[in-house]
């Protein structure tokens, strides 16, 4: 069972997590964008951290939401729409619910990862986030029909995820402002990807 | 890093109280959210112009908000577009009824936050345009791809484009404007240094000690090749001829070019290429009808230059040479 | 070193070569001798106002010839003052009959040059006057040494010195004026970062990855101290104690500021340090009247700032508002 | 016995002499000044190696006023009036003369720095090109008054040159930009009693 609680401890995870990795982020992104992903997300998620404490919104679809609407404020850039919108459509498969269960978890995740996809419009190898998400998150239905639990699952997505993140290495990118390098972005880690793999595992942590 | 500010995440505020102080007869600054709106808005029955982006390219686009320009601009946190509510308050802070036409630099982040705010203003019943602005010929353009960026074409649209909205253009008639412009023009840059993004606290790329990014995009990102610099002259005619060959441009042709530093090159050089550049033009039998030399659209402290021409024709000529008074554009009356 | 030029050597006259090409409307150039004048000069029964300098302060001086500033600018080498035949040649192509009023900042160098200029234009018949430039505050003044330097005053008592010029004044009452700014006018520099002769070919000093220097000259003299960097605010309420102190101004003062750049410095730190300065004169019941940011006094590539204030009456700030029409400074018809 | 030839001889060496130490001299002048003192003489000098031997003037007092024009025009800076004001007041001692002695070149160099005082007004102990200059035209009174040739005399210049240039190194300027540094410039050699002592040994290798 995930209540309110572990949603808000997600949140308040995040913010720590993206604290300590905001320079290594920051680094991936001067390497094949323009130095800004840890600083944009830091940005986000202290203000999120911050003010979702001070409102505490009454259920999980209004906590996803006020975090949405956040981030959407407060990051800018690329992944600011980008992981506002996740939360956005993540919010819309739970208003009103004060506990969510296992099977809850995965349309949650499905939802949101379907939100970047058509906010994006990236495909799985054009080196962006969703590298990262869609094979968590087809990795987390799989768990689930599997019989896994809300950890089993989260497990499943984080390691799935961070094949998709390490995968982005090698690729040349298509979306994003790395793909203004083409040819030449190959080589190095997506910081998106990175930064979503981060994601699953501060979920991993706190909700299961 | 050494920098002139205080706490790195406070930079773009506090200049934006700069901002204010120093131009508080053309411009009013709103800080939460951000923008930069005309100090007369809105202009009861004339198209509102706004465009926006991250900061660190001043004076783009605050130092264009002025009469004959831009009627809002939009800033975001240090080469990160800004949010959809500073861009819907703009919209409402500008709007005089004739709707709002939004100039933005193709780059993914500005593109989906300007697409938020525009779904936010259109249901909220302001009729709202965008055009995006993709000039840069470094880059190669696909439909499989986020495309080319948005540079110094900017700058000469929203002159044209502030110009068409003051004379009482209607909304549709600036758009279809604003989207030929584009079409018509075309920049590259290249860099001889990095910039440094304050709350990044080190240089976003490394460059050898005679090593130049040719094709550089205004946040630092890389650009189509890495080379050893070459004399001036050479530069300019590797720039003129992929910016010259790509539209292309013809014998004959008038045009606007903008010859454009980076934030760190003195004018020196900046005079000392626009005389090269004025020089290829001839050889290629284009007229440079007119032109701006100087910083215009930055990044940071770069060291680099971009050029950037648009074809013109009479019409064109004419909005340009229209009356503007911003903190860093100003002519006629 | 990296520079946007050709041979060093020609830098100058080739930077000269795309003032001309760009700003024909406004200008002319001469290359031999090397001096740039008004388009319309001479102008009849009007003092002529001449500066000039090293180069490499761009856009002082050529950014500031026309109508309402400067009648013509002498360009010397990068930070070497120019020669008497350059000089003579622009006063006699500028004088129309009313006399030549030379600017001419405090150096050695730029002072002998321009008193033999000026020995070779009397005896020629043409009625000269000049005015010393020394309005920073870092130097200790003596009687016994070569005294303050000229730096950023230059640009604000150029607009004024031609604004009255322009009106038709005399050439004593000019003179007379232009020493009157000259004593309100106070100054100083700081740099985060060196330039580079571009013949020299290496940085003129070094600075540690947190030093400044205090006082710097606009040629990269040393200043008064090196320090470890500061905050914004600290460097400003420094600076500001430094200049205000020194006329003294006082509260109730009317003043007109420059909050310069010194080239290499993002113009959204030269408008955070203007938020800033602001503050500070509000604190100290100064009430800046006009201003201007941006990069107006250079020193090649050289981050760091520089601030003027002139105190500043009713008729000074009329000056000040008259229309002028150059490269770099234009407003009014 | 020095001829026009001599004096041509040693405006040639001096183009030599500055351009090998044009660095050094840029980089005494980068310590305490603006880093071009080297530059402005070379630029000087050069134009003057060339066009003097363009158009080969009939008599020394002309070839040293072609010279101090040609500087005047090339050098700009402090440095340029100076040694022009030299060269010009030089000149003057030696009117329609093809060839001058001893005590003619001891004038001519006196009349010269008479006119680099009185342009500058700098004083000995000023740490100018001053300090270099006072006392070799003192060594070269001496040395002749002592019975010295030509050889002679320009070597006591030569040296006491020297000595007023190190003695630079300890002082505080009151003269130039290097004057703005005030008790700052105390432990750097001056540029232009640099350039001057170098003049004097061009002449010492040239003219006698
Ligand atoms: N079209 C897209 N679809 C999905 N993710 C994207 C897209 N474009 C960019 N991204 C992700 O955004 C990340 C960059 O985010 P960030 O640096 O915060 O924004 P910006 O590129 O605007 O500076 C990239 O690493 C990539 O993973
Ligand atoms: N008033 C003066 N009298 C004599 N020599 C001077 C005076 N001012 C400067 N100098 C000399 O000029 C030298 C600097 O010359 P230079 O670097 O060419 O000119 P600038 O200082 O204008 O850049 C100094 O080292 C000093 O010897
Ligand atoms: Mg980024
Ligand atoms: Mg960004
Ligand atoms: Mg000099
Ligand atoms: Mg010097």
């Amino acid at each position: 069972m995930i209540r309110c609680e572990e949603i808000m401890a997600w949140v308040r995870e995040l913010d720590l997590v993206y604290q300590s990795n905001k320079a290594s982020l920051t680094e991936l992104d001067a390497a094949i964008g323009d130095a800004d992903h840890g600083i944009n997300m830091v940005r986000g998620f202290s203000a999120a951290a911050k003010e979702l404490s001070e409102q505490t919104p009454p259920d999980i679809g209004a906590i996803l939401k006020a975090l949405a609407m956040i981030l959407m404020k407060k990051v800018g850039g690329a992944s600011g729409p980008l992981y506002g919108t996740f939360f956005l459509k993540a919010s819309m498969t739970c208003n009103g619910r004060t506990s969510i269960g296992a099977e809850d978890l995965v349309v949650l995740f499905e939802a949101g990862v379907a939100g970047i996809r058509q906010r994006g419009k990236a495909k799985e190898g054009d080196k962006t986030m969703i590298d990262a998400w869609e094979p968590a998150v087809r990795a987390m239905r799989e768990a689930f029909s599997g019989g896994g639990d809300v950890s089993e699952i989260l497990r499943a997505a984080v390691s799935a995820g961070e094949s998709g993140r390490d995968a982005t290495i090698s690729l040349a990118a298509r979306k994003g402002r790395a793909s203004y390098l083409g040819e030449r972005s190959r080589g190095h880690q997506d910081p998106g990807a990175t930064s979503a793999v981060l994601m699953l595992k501060a979920a991993r942590d706190t909700l299961a | 890093m050494k920098k002139l500010m205080n706490d790195p995440g406070d930079l773009v505020v506090e200049s934006l109280r700069g901002m204010e102080a120093a131009h508080g007869d053309i411009l009013r600054v709103s800080y939460e959210p951000a923008y930069i709106v005309r100090a007369d808005a809105p202009v009861r029955g004339k198209v509102g112009v706004l465009s926006g982006g991250g900061s660190g390219h001043e004076p783009m686009h605050g130092g264009y908000v002025g009469p004959g320009m831009l009627g809002a601009a939009c800033p975001g946190a240090i080469f990160t577009s800004p949010t959809p509510d500073q861009i819907e308050e703009a919209t409402r802070a500008l709007d005089g009824g004739a709707g709002v036409i939004y100039l933005v630099k193709n780059y993914t982040g500005d593109v989906l936050n300007f697409e938020s705010a525009a779904e936010l203003c259109v249901s909220a019943g302001i009729p709202v345009e965008t055009v995006i602005i993709d000039d840069d010929v470094a880059v190669q353009d696909s439909s499989f791809t986020a495309g080319r960026r948005g540079v110094g074409a900017t700058v000469l649209i929203e002159k044209i484009v502030g110009a068409a909205a003051e004379r009482g253009m209607g909304l549709a008639e600036v758009t279809g404007l604003a989207r030929t412009l584009n079409e018509e023009a075309r920049s590259m840059g290249v860099a001889l240094s990095s910039c440094t993004v304050p709350e990044a606290g080190k240089p976003t790329f490394d460059l050898g000690a005679d090593e130049i990014e040719l094709g550089i995009g205004i946040h630092g990102e890389p650009g189509r090749e890495r080379r050893t610099i070459r004399p001036a002259r050479e530069l300019v005619e590797y720039m003129s001829e992929a910016i010259f060959s790509d539209l292309p441009f013809h014998r004959g042709d008038s045009i606007i070019v903008l010859l454009n530093g980076m934030g760190g090159t003195p004018l020196i050089e900046l005079y000392l290429l626009y005389g090269e550049l004025e020089r290829v033009a001839r050889t290629r039998g284009l007229h440079i009808r007119r032109r701006l030399v100087g910083n215009y659209i930055t990044s940071l402290e770069m060291q680099g230059f971009s050029m950037t021409a648009l074809r013109s024709d009479d019409r064109i000529l004419g909005l340009w040479d229209d009356p503007v008074h911003t903190a860093s554009i100003r002519w006629g009356s």
